[in-house]
């Protein structure tokens, strides 16, 4: 296997994350798009740190950690937002919420 | 534990509660989610038999709680208005089927205040220790019932029950039956005690002391129960009253009424016992009550056992066959387990009685149950409806 | 070739019995190569399925004649003798049995929800040291992978109880993922403790640090040291939550719920539900036999000629006693008051216990006579304190004491 | 190499799919577990274990969790049914999304960068090495993603508490 | 006893318990096939609710006070994953290290103490 | 306590208006109790709950009775002029007293532990749904039992909260307490089957007889 | 302190754990099918009548009079009187039943229709295993399933059948004296008062010691 | 016995015996009650499950409250007219093989309370019943009895031909209608296809 591989692969997973963040109409559903694509970011890093002999050893490693650890304070902080909004108003139909906007 | 004792602490009095109380700390459908409508019985393995409480949740907590009965309902009062009054005694047995004896008891006592029996001393001694002994089965089933819902798997109620096995055979001895005693008439009892019957008894009752202590040291102080059952299901006394409450629920709630002691029917007032009374009405102090009650009513046994004196067991006047009292009404009480149970009778002079109605403590202790349970959380439901001590059979009738 | 296969597997028998290295080496040079890899795994995981599946019926069985005991009562023994066969015939009965699976249930999350717990919860034995040289799989972050696979059990539940479409079953699931969400976290950071001292993640090298005596006989197993004792309780009260067991059954509590996430659930799909629990459980207690109980060591010197994995199920064993016993003993919690437990008292006090571990670590350069004693008496004091000021702040919040009650006469 | 790297690649593709496009809300959330689980075995096969174990324990173990928390507490288990229509054009996010995947193949696939090189023998890193460079070098970061998280913790919190439990309401009680 | 690759093992471990699982539920599903016809019904598939017939759906919006649970939750399943790394480390790092991982932690434990204080982990 | 006299002599001080009647009570057990009319119901239970020499909070007991009309039959001297002569003549006098429902609670005092005062109250008719005033508003434990009443009798509760049938289901439509309920036929197998049970259990056994 | 409740608990079912091995108190399991609880003297679950001598429907005490079937509060007894009538135990010439069923699936085990029963024919069994898989045949028990003799009675309930006996005994004799007294009397109808008071005095003294076990329903 | 036979018999059917006894035995000692009582008898079966009596020698003691998981429905105590529906409404839910108890007097006819307005005069005139247990209530070691009678009806049952138990027979049902309430009295007030009255038999003298 080649880094290409695991880039190109990335880059797929990315798509479908940007396209389902797009295209749908649940900001939840959204979330999770965007929780994809921060994954094949994620992935992106390991296979660099595993390929790339200029990498220091152990970044790409920690990189990863690291982006976890914002990916999952991003998704707290996400789906708290979404909840918030669905409080007030009483939809996560992103649609919805943009009329109501005004 | 140490315990103060109190004289005669006077009874706090109705207040008016006219208006249903507001639920307290539950909240508004706007903030939770949608609400989920649960059916808890009639069959559900928390409910004491066919009970069903349609609740209404938000989350785990409840916000409405309607109890619904009448799927145990036997047509108790319409078989009694059918048949003759002696026919009637062997289904107070299946009323609250826990306690035959006491049932027996309030029913034969209505009986004799319609028709004025009397019934002679020996038969007053035998209702008394049949009845302590009953309320003590009642207890200690409940206990092992009220842990079971909490939660704890068996042994508190195998206990209780390898306990009550004791008295069943007791009962089983003197009156041919462990549940269904059909064991008192109009003005006396049925048999008499059988050759070695006391001094069984009396063994028995003396080894009480012990299981209670073992109890005690099983669970009481366990602080799990303690967290479960304290400041849960509160019940204030004034509410209490209102909603005529009896029986330990009441007295847990601190209102001094006990019918052995309000009534003094039967021979109660030769027994010094005393009532013990809880402060905070919420179920560690149902629980705790009834615990305490029982290591009273240890104490009355002994003394009965010791007491019984020899004589005739029913009133010479009594009949078995062709028994049709005066025209007249009678409504006659006594301190069941559960709380006050009344036997109401009105004879037409017929051998049987034109009207026969049931006061059962069971149902009308759970008037407030909707009260003790809103706002707390349905595991809470469980434990608050196992401290009121129902039984479906009396509930329903 | 048979005969070297026969004597291949005698070897092989021989090497695991007397904890000799390597022994599946005793069999696999007799394959033919391209196999070697693919029978070297097997060997190590089909003895595991095998002794664990056994383990569970025995288990069943043992909890229901305990529970007896404990309830001056017999329990099961008239299926074979002493009802030895009674699992054999709830298996087969299960597996005869009508599968219902409710009209408006999401039938295939409702299939799949007890392979998806039934097979993370094995895969958890992987890492499990059982003896000296038995250990399937020496992973470098072995530990990390325990707690991930455990971790991902609860989607599964949440699976259970959301597809039946039951009123009982989605509350149950809720609870389930609440409690295990919540007693994770100290379950881990208790063992973290553990991790510090030993520096390392691989549970074989966990058990390696723990051999040895001090002073000649009292084991060198971290449940005799404070922080040791400390996590130890922490970790077993968090892996009975993990494991639903009494007192933290709340997901399927009876009571009140029924069955929980359980109740649409008949026939083979509830025995696999069952069994993914008892697993569970005995996965959780070999973690914490290895972590804490010195693994496979054996508790006295002298003892060592028995083989190693003895000890361990032993240990496993008695771990499953005790929460047999807790069942028989303790009523169940309420979800609040288990929220509080997990997270106002085992969390601070698990955090809490990590400063003493490491208190414990760094005080090691005392050399003068009694420093040990010394030690152990500061971490004690360093981890009783606040277990007795967090115990009274978590029961004192309510008030809750044991009452004084007044008499009328 | 291949093979493990097909299945997993396919398995984790087609969840991600199964995940953007099912209708009902939980199972969507079920699939992104999968995918992520997916990637973690992705990390494991380039030897990340730690990474690889790390995902699970979070995205599987949590952030899943937290996500169906989430559809539950906004959503009936099978609302987005009845909402399938898509109101914005389904064409032009596909259309986008397809777009940036053409120019990312395009950069990767002519970036020298990218082709052409063999897996570097890193040996297995351990834990310990992590630990180390960890508590040596990146002591910085790891208080700044301290910060972070406790950021996002009152942050979430904060958004996320239902108005009757506003800390000024709760406050007196406490 | 490792074997050549950790991965192996876990695949065939994989595969086996996933066999495990489904090859009592398979049995289950031939003998209800060949022998047992299965027998459904709109009472028997119906939900069960304590022998009533279930009125609404369980699948309504659940109020979930569990769900600040999980973000704390979140945030210190994050936190364990540094934690780990630490400890592994801690016995050859200096007290220093130590600290700053007790800043970290105490960072932390500084959101769980505004949540106990602010009532969020006091339930209903 | 005070005699039902006496509460009865201040009840009509208290409330000129209200129309009291007492009925005695032949047993031994000699409880006499108090009928009260449907306006003064809630005010005279609610004074008895208050007054401090009662202090009745506590509402033990509550039922219905079924009172079928009730033909009575009583001779009777009357003079009368019978061919212009005034003669004592011997008459039978038929009087029927209408039946009626009757709802009655027992009251006590917890507080004074004293007890019972016994109040009815009586429907107009027996017509199914015939009102009288619910008094769950003064004491709550009667909720549950005028509900039952409610249900097995047919009496209406003016003024009670929550008035459902307690004990059948919805959509049941007879109240098998009431004297003249007719059960539904349902002794197909009747093996000792005795008075009316064999009358039933004949039909169907004569059913089965029939090919 | 926190824990400690629990632990007394666990040391209350340690106690128990271990004493299920060597104390009887402790394991209270009887098993039944091989071991049984001896029946309590008194223990009553559905009536038989009983019979004297050997054969069952000629020996039945019951003289259906009709009595239990009246008082029985589920109306489980269905009782037909034979035409014809025999002597009973005192020679009195009483009907018989002709059929006499008691339906045990309503049974209630009251024993109201043993203590009704005037001329002790009806009892209570003791034995309780009767249940089975038909409802219609096998739990109508007739006349010929009901009979059981007097040495049956003896056996299940000794002390109480006993005083039965005793007082049958003692009622059969008073009516024997009687009735010789009144054969005396009148064969010798012109014979002297003394040879009557000489009559009398053979009479065996009758100690009829009224049972306290079994309230003797007024007669 | 000789070969011939024992060729013929193998070819024949000594392999459903044994998978017949085999499937029997597995059946029959493992009886999960369902966890249901409804009235008096309900105290008696429990104090059957109970350290004296021990129901749990017979691997019995797993009352499953969930009838999905349940084999037997011990109707325990009174039926009532309102309570019917909800029993076979439970029995309905309960998976094949599933067996009945009916303990008790009032179970099995209505028993005292059968004069009731409101009692059903026998459980199974709705759903079937395999063992009857007279008795009010009866002792927990008549239902011990009973239970074992079930064991043996378990054990006897064959696997094929016209005798076989109704959950093995495609044809045969295994839900029961479910009456409704109707306004004087359950609608239907029995299920003809499972219940008729028979006609007394009164044995003469
Ligand atoms: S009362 Fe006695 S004698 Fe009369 S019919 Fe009944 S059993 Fe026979
Ligand atoms: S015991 Fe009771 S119910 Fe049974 S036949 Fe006798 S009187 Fe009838
Ligand atoms: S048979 Fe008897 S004990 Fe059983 S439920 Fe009916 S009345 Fe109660």
């Amino acid at each position: 296997m080649q880094l290409h591989h695991y880039l190109l692969f990335s880059a797929l997973l990315f798509a479908v994350g940007l396209a389902g963040a797009l295209t749908r109409r649940n900001a939840i559903l959204v979330l999770i798009g965007v929780e994809l694509m921060l994954n094949a970011a994620n992935l992106n890093f390991i296979a660099f740190w595993r390929f790339l002999p200029e990498a220091p050893a152990m970044h790409g490693l920690l990189f990863v950690l690291f982006t976890i650890a914002v990916a999952a304070a991003e998704a707290a902080v996400g789906l708290a937002l979404i909840i918030a909004i669905y409080r007030h108003y009483r939809s996560t139909q992103v649609d919805d919420l943009r009329s109501l906007h005004g | 534990m140490s315990e103060s004792e109190l004289l005669s602490a006077p009874a706090p009095t109705a207040m008016n509660y006219e208006i249903r109380p507001k639920p307290a700390g539950t909240s508004d459908a706007e903030v939770g989610g949608e609400l989920l409508e649960v059916a808890m019985g009639p069959h559900h393995p928390s409910t004491h038999g066919v009970f069903r409480m349609d609740v209404v949740l938000d989350g785990e907590q409840v916000v409405k709680l309607k109890p619904v009965f009448g799927y145990l309902h036997r047509n108790h009062e319409k078989i009694a208005e059918n048949t003759t009054y002696l026919a009637s005694m062997p289904y107070t047995d299946r009323l609250d089927y826990l306690c035959s004896m006491t049932n027996n008891w309030a029913y034969a006592l209505s009986v004799e205040r319609l028709t004025g029996l009397i019934p002679p001393e020996r038969a007053e001694y035998i209702r008394v220790i049949t009845a302590e002994l009953t309320r003590l089965v009642n207890h200690t089933c409940l206990i092992g019932f009220l842990l079971q819902d909490m939660g704890a798997l068996g042994t508190p109620l195998m206990y209780a029950f390898r306990q009550r096995e004791l008295i069943l055979d007791l009962f089983e001895s003197l009156s041919g039956s462990r549940m269904m005693c059909n064991y008192m008439r109009f003005g006396g009892c049925r048999a008499d005690l059988p050759a070695g019957w006391l001094e069984q008894a009396a063994q028995v009752v003396g080894g009480y002391g012990q299981f209670l202590d073992e109890f005690q040291a099983l669970i009481s102080e366990n602080e799990i129960l303690v967290a479960r059952s304290q400041g849960v299901g509160v019940l204030p006394a004034e509410l209490a009253i209102n909603s005529s409450i009896t029986g330990p629920m009441l007295r847990a709630s601190g209102v001094n009424f006990d019918l052995r002691k309000a009534d003094r029917y039967g021979i109660y007032d030769r027994f010094p016992f005393r009532v013990p009374l809880g402060d905070h009405g919420d179920v560690y102090d149902r629980y705790m009550i009834r615990l305490l009650e029982m290591r009273e009513s240890v104490k009355i046994l002994e003394q009965a056992l010791r007491e019984i004196p020899a004589g005739p067991i029913i009133d010479p006047k009594a009949k078995i066959r062709g028994f049709r009292p005066k025209a007249g009404e009678a409504y006659g009480r006594i301190e069941c387990p559960k709380g006050e149970l009344g036997f109401y009778l009105i004879s037409d002079g017929s051998p049987n009685p034109y009207r026969y109605r049931v006061r059962p403590p069971s149902l009308i202790n759970l008037t407030v149950l909707e009260d003790m349970c809103l706002g707390q959380t349905v595991a809470d439901a469980v434990i608050i409806l196992g401290s009121v001590d129902i039984v479906l059979g009396e509930v329903d009738r | 070739m048979i005969a070297d296969l026969l004597n291949g597997i005698g070897l092989l028998l021989w090497r695991v019995v007397s904890d000799q290295p390597d022994a599946k080496g005793a069999l696999l040079p007799v394959l033919p190569a391209v196999l070697q890899p693919v029978v070297s795994a097997v060997l190590s995981v089909a003895p595991i399925i095998g002794v664990f599946a056994s383990l569970f019926a025995l288990t069943t069985l043992l909890e229901r004649k305990g529970l007896g005991r404990i309830q001056n009562r017999l329990g099961p023994n008239r299926v074979g003798p002493f009802g030895i066969l009674q699992p054999a015939a709830d298996g087969l009965k299960m597996l005869t049995k009508e599968d219902i699976i409710p009209r408006s249930a999401d039938k295939v999350v409702h299939f799949l929800a007890p392979v998806c717990l039934a097979v993370p919860t094995l895969l958890a034995f992987a890492v499990l040291p059982y003896g000296r040289n038995l250990v399937p799989l020496d992973l470098d972050a072995g530990l990390l992978f325990f707690f991930a696979v455990g971790a991902s059990t609860e989607l599964s539940i949440f699976m259970a109880g959301w597809s039946s479409r039951n009123k009982y079953s989605l509350l149950g699931a809720m609870r389930a993922i609440a409690q295990m969400i919540s007693y994770e976290i100290p379950l881990i950071v208790s063992s973290v403790t553990v991790v510090m001292m030993t520096g390392t993640l691989s549970p074989m090298h966990i058990v390696e640090h723990q051999a040895g005596f001090i002073w000649g006989f009292i084991p060198h197993w971290y449940v005799l040291t404070p922080w040791g004792f400390a996590g130890f309780v922490i970790f077993t009260i968090a892996s009975l939550a993990e494991s639903n067991r009494s007192p933290f059954d709340l997901p399927e509590a009876e009571s009140e719920l029924i069955a929980g996430h359980l109740t649409e659930y008949s026939g083979f799909k509830y025995a696999l539900f069952f069994l993914a629990e008892y697993l569970g459980m005995f996965a959780i207690s070999g973690l914490g036999v290895t972590l804490f109980l010195g693994g496979w060591h054996a508790p006295l010197p002298g003892l060592e000629w028995i083989p190693s994995f003895v000890w361990f199920f032993g240990k496993l064993v008695s771990m499953v006693f005790l929460f047999i016993w807790i069942r028989g003993t303790v009523p169940r919690l309420r979800v609040d008051q288990l929220l509080n437990l997990a997270w106002k008292f085992l969390l601070p006090l698990a955090l809490i216990n990590l400063v003493v571990a490491a208190v414990w670590h760094f005080t090691a350069v005392w050399t003068f006579p009694g420093a040990l004693v010394v030690r152990w008496l500061l971490g004690a004091a360093l981890i009783g304190g606040p277990y007795v000021l967090l115990g009274s702040a978590l029961s004192g919040a309510k008030k809750n004491t044991l009452r004084v009650y007044r008499y009328a006469t | 190499m291949e093979i493990p790297f097909a299945i997993l690649t396919a398995l984790t593709l087609v969840s991600a799919l199964a995940a953007m496009s099912l209708r009902n809300l939980v199972h969507c959330a079920l699939c992104l577990a999968l995918t992520l689980a997916g990637l973690a075995a992705l990390y494991l096969q380039l030897g990340a274990q730690f990474a690889g174990f790390a995902q699970i324990l979070v995205y599987v173990g949590a952030v899943a969790i937290l996500v169906v928390f989430a559809i539950l507490l906004t959503n009936r288990g099978d609302q987005a049914a009845a909402t399938r229509a898509p109101a914005r054009s389904w064409v032009t996010g596909a259309g986008i999304a397809v777009a940036v995947f053409a120019v990312l193949a395009r950069v990767i696939l002519t970036s020298s960068l990218a082709t052409g090189h063999p897996m570097v023998d890193r040996g297995s890193p351990t834990v310990k090495d992590l630990g180390m460079q960890l508590m040596t070098q990146y002591v910085l970061p790891l208080e700044v993603i301290g910060l972070l998280l406790t950021a996002a913790t009152l942050g979430a919190v904060i958004i996320a508490l239902p108005e009757k439990k506003t800390p000024a309401a709760a406050a007196p009680n406490h | 006893m490792a074997t050549d690759s950790p991965y192996l093992l876990i695949t065939v471990f994989l595969v086996a318990a996933a066999g495990f699982a489904l090859a009592p539920l398979a049995m289950a599903f031939a003998w209800a096939r060949l022998f047992s016809p299965q027998k459904s019904g709109p009472e028997k598939n119906a939900v069960y609710e304590c022998g009533l017939q279930s009125r609404g759906d369980a699948w309504v919006r659940f109020r979930s006070e569990y769900y600040l649970y999980g973000i704390i939750f979140l945030i210190f399943d994050v936190e364990t994953i540094f934690l780990l790394p630490f400890a592994v480390a801690f016995t050859g790092l200096p007290v220093g290290a130590f600290l700053a991982m007790i800043v970290f932690l105490l960072l932390l434990v500084e959101g769980l103490v505004w949540a106990w204080r602010k009532g969020i982990l006091t339930w209903a | 306590m005070e005699t039902l006299e006496q509460i009865q002599a201040r009840l009509t001080a208290e409330f000129p208006a209200a129309r009291l009647e007492r009925v005695a009570n032949e047993s031994a057990a000699g409880q006499p109790s108090l009928v009260v009319d449907h306006a003064h119901g809630q005010a005279i239970a609610r004074w008895l709950r208050d007054d401090p020499a009662l202090r009745l909070d506590y509402c033990s007991n509550v039922t219905g009775v079924d009172w079928l009309p009730l033909e009575t039959s009583t001779k009777t001297r009357v003079k009368k002029v019978v061919d212009g002569v005034e003669k004592e003549v011997e008459e039978t006098v038929k009087s029927v007293r209408p039946g009626y429902l009757e709802a009655v609670y027992h009251l006590y005092s917890m507080s004074l532990r004293h007890g019972p005062v016994i109040l009815r109250l009586r429907t107009a008719d027996r017509a199914v749904g015939a009102p009288v005033p619910s008094l769950t508003p003064v004491w709550r434990g009667a909720e549950f039992q005028e509900r039952e009443i409610y249900d097995l009798f047919g009496i209406v509760f003016e003024g009670h909260p929550d008035l459902r049938r307690l004990l059948m289901w919805e959509g049941y439509q007879d109240h098998p307490m009431r004297k003249d309920y007719a059960e539904p036929d349902d002794y197909e197998y009747e093996p000792t089957p005795h008075d009316e049970v064999l009358e039933k259990a004949g039909k169907h056994a004569a059913a089965e007889v029939r090919p | 302190m926190l824990g400690e409740g629990i632990i007394k608990g666990m040391a209350e079912t340690a106690r128990n754990f271990l004493g299920s091995y060597h104390d009887a108190a402790r394991l209270t399991t009887v098993e039944f099918p091989e071991d049984k609880i001896p029946a309590k003297e008194s223990a009553r679950n559905f009536p038989f009548l009983v019979h004297d001598g050997e054969d069952a429907m000629q020996g039945l005490r019951c003289v259906a009079c009709q009595i239990c079937e009246k008082e029985c509060p589920p109306k489980c007894i269905f009782i037909i009187k034979d035409t014809n009538k025999k002597p009973d135990y005192v020679g009195k010439l009483q009907f018989q039943p002709k059929v006499f069923d008691i339906d045990v699936s309503v049974c209630m085990s009251c024993q109201i229709c043993v203590e009704v029963c005037p001329f002790d024919a009806i009892k209570m069994d003791t034995d309780f295993e009767l249940g089975g898989s038909d409802r219609f045949g096998g739990l109508l028990l007739n006349k010929r399933r009901l009979a059981k003799p007097n040495s049956y009675y003896h056996t299940i309930h000794p002390t109480e059948a006993a005083e039965v006996d005793g007082r049958l005994a003692a009622e059969k004799a008073k009516v024997e004296a009687k009735a010789k007294a009144d054969a005396e009397a009148k064969a010798k109808a012109a014979a002297a008062a003394a040879a009557a008071k000489a009559a009398a005095q053979t009479t065996p003294p009758v100690v009829a010691s009224t049972p306290a076990a079994v309230v003797t329903p007024a007669k | 016995m000789d070969e011939g036979l024992r060729n013929e018999l193998s070819k024949q059917g000594v392999f459903t015996t044994k998978l017949t006894d085999l499937y029997n035995w597995g059946r029959k000692n493992s009886v999960w009650p369902l966890q249901f009582g409804l009235a008096c008898c309900a105290i008696e079966m429990i104090a059957a499950s109970m350290a004296r009596y021990d129901l749990a020698r017979f691997g019995a003691e797993v009352f499953r409250p969930s009838p999905r998981q349940a084999d037997l429905m011990i109707v325990a105590g009174t039926v009532t007219k309102k309570m019917a529906p909800q029993v076979v409404r439970l029995y309905n839910q309960m998976p094949e093989p599933k067996y009945v108890i009916a303990m008790g007097a009032c179970a099995i006819s209505g028993g005292p309370f059968k004069q009731g307005y409101n009692v059903l005069k026998g459980v199974d005139r709705f759903i079937p019943v395999d063992i009857h247990i007279p008795g009010c209530p009866p002792r927990p070691e008549a239902l011990i009895h009973a239970f074992m009678l079930l064991q043996q009806k378990i054990a006897a049952q064959t696997f094929t031909g016209a005798g076989r138990p109704r959950f093995l027979d495609p044809a045969g049902p295994s839900e029961f209608p479910v009456p409704e309430f109707g306004a004087h009295d359950l609608v239907p007030p029995n299920n003809p296809a499972i219940w008729r009255a028979p006609k007394v038999q009164r044995a003469e003298s």
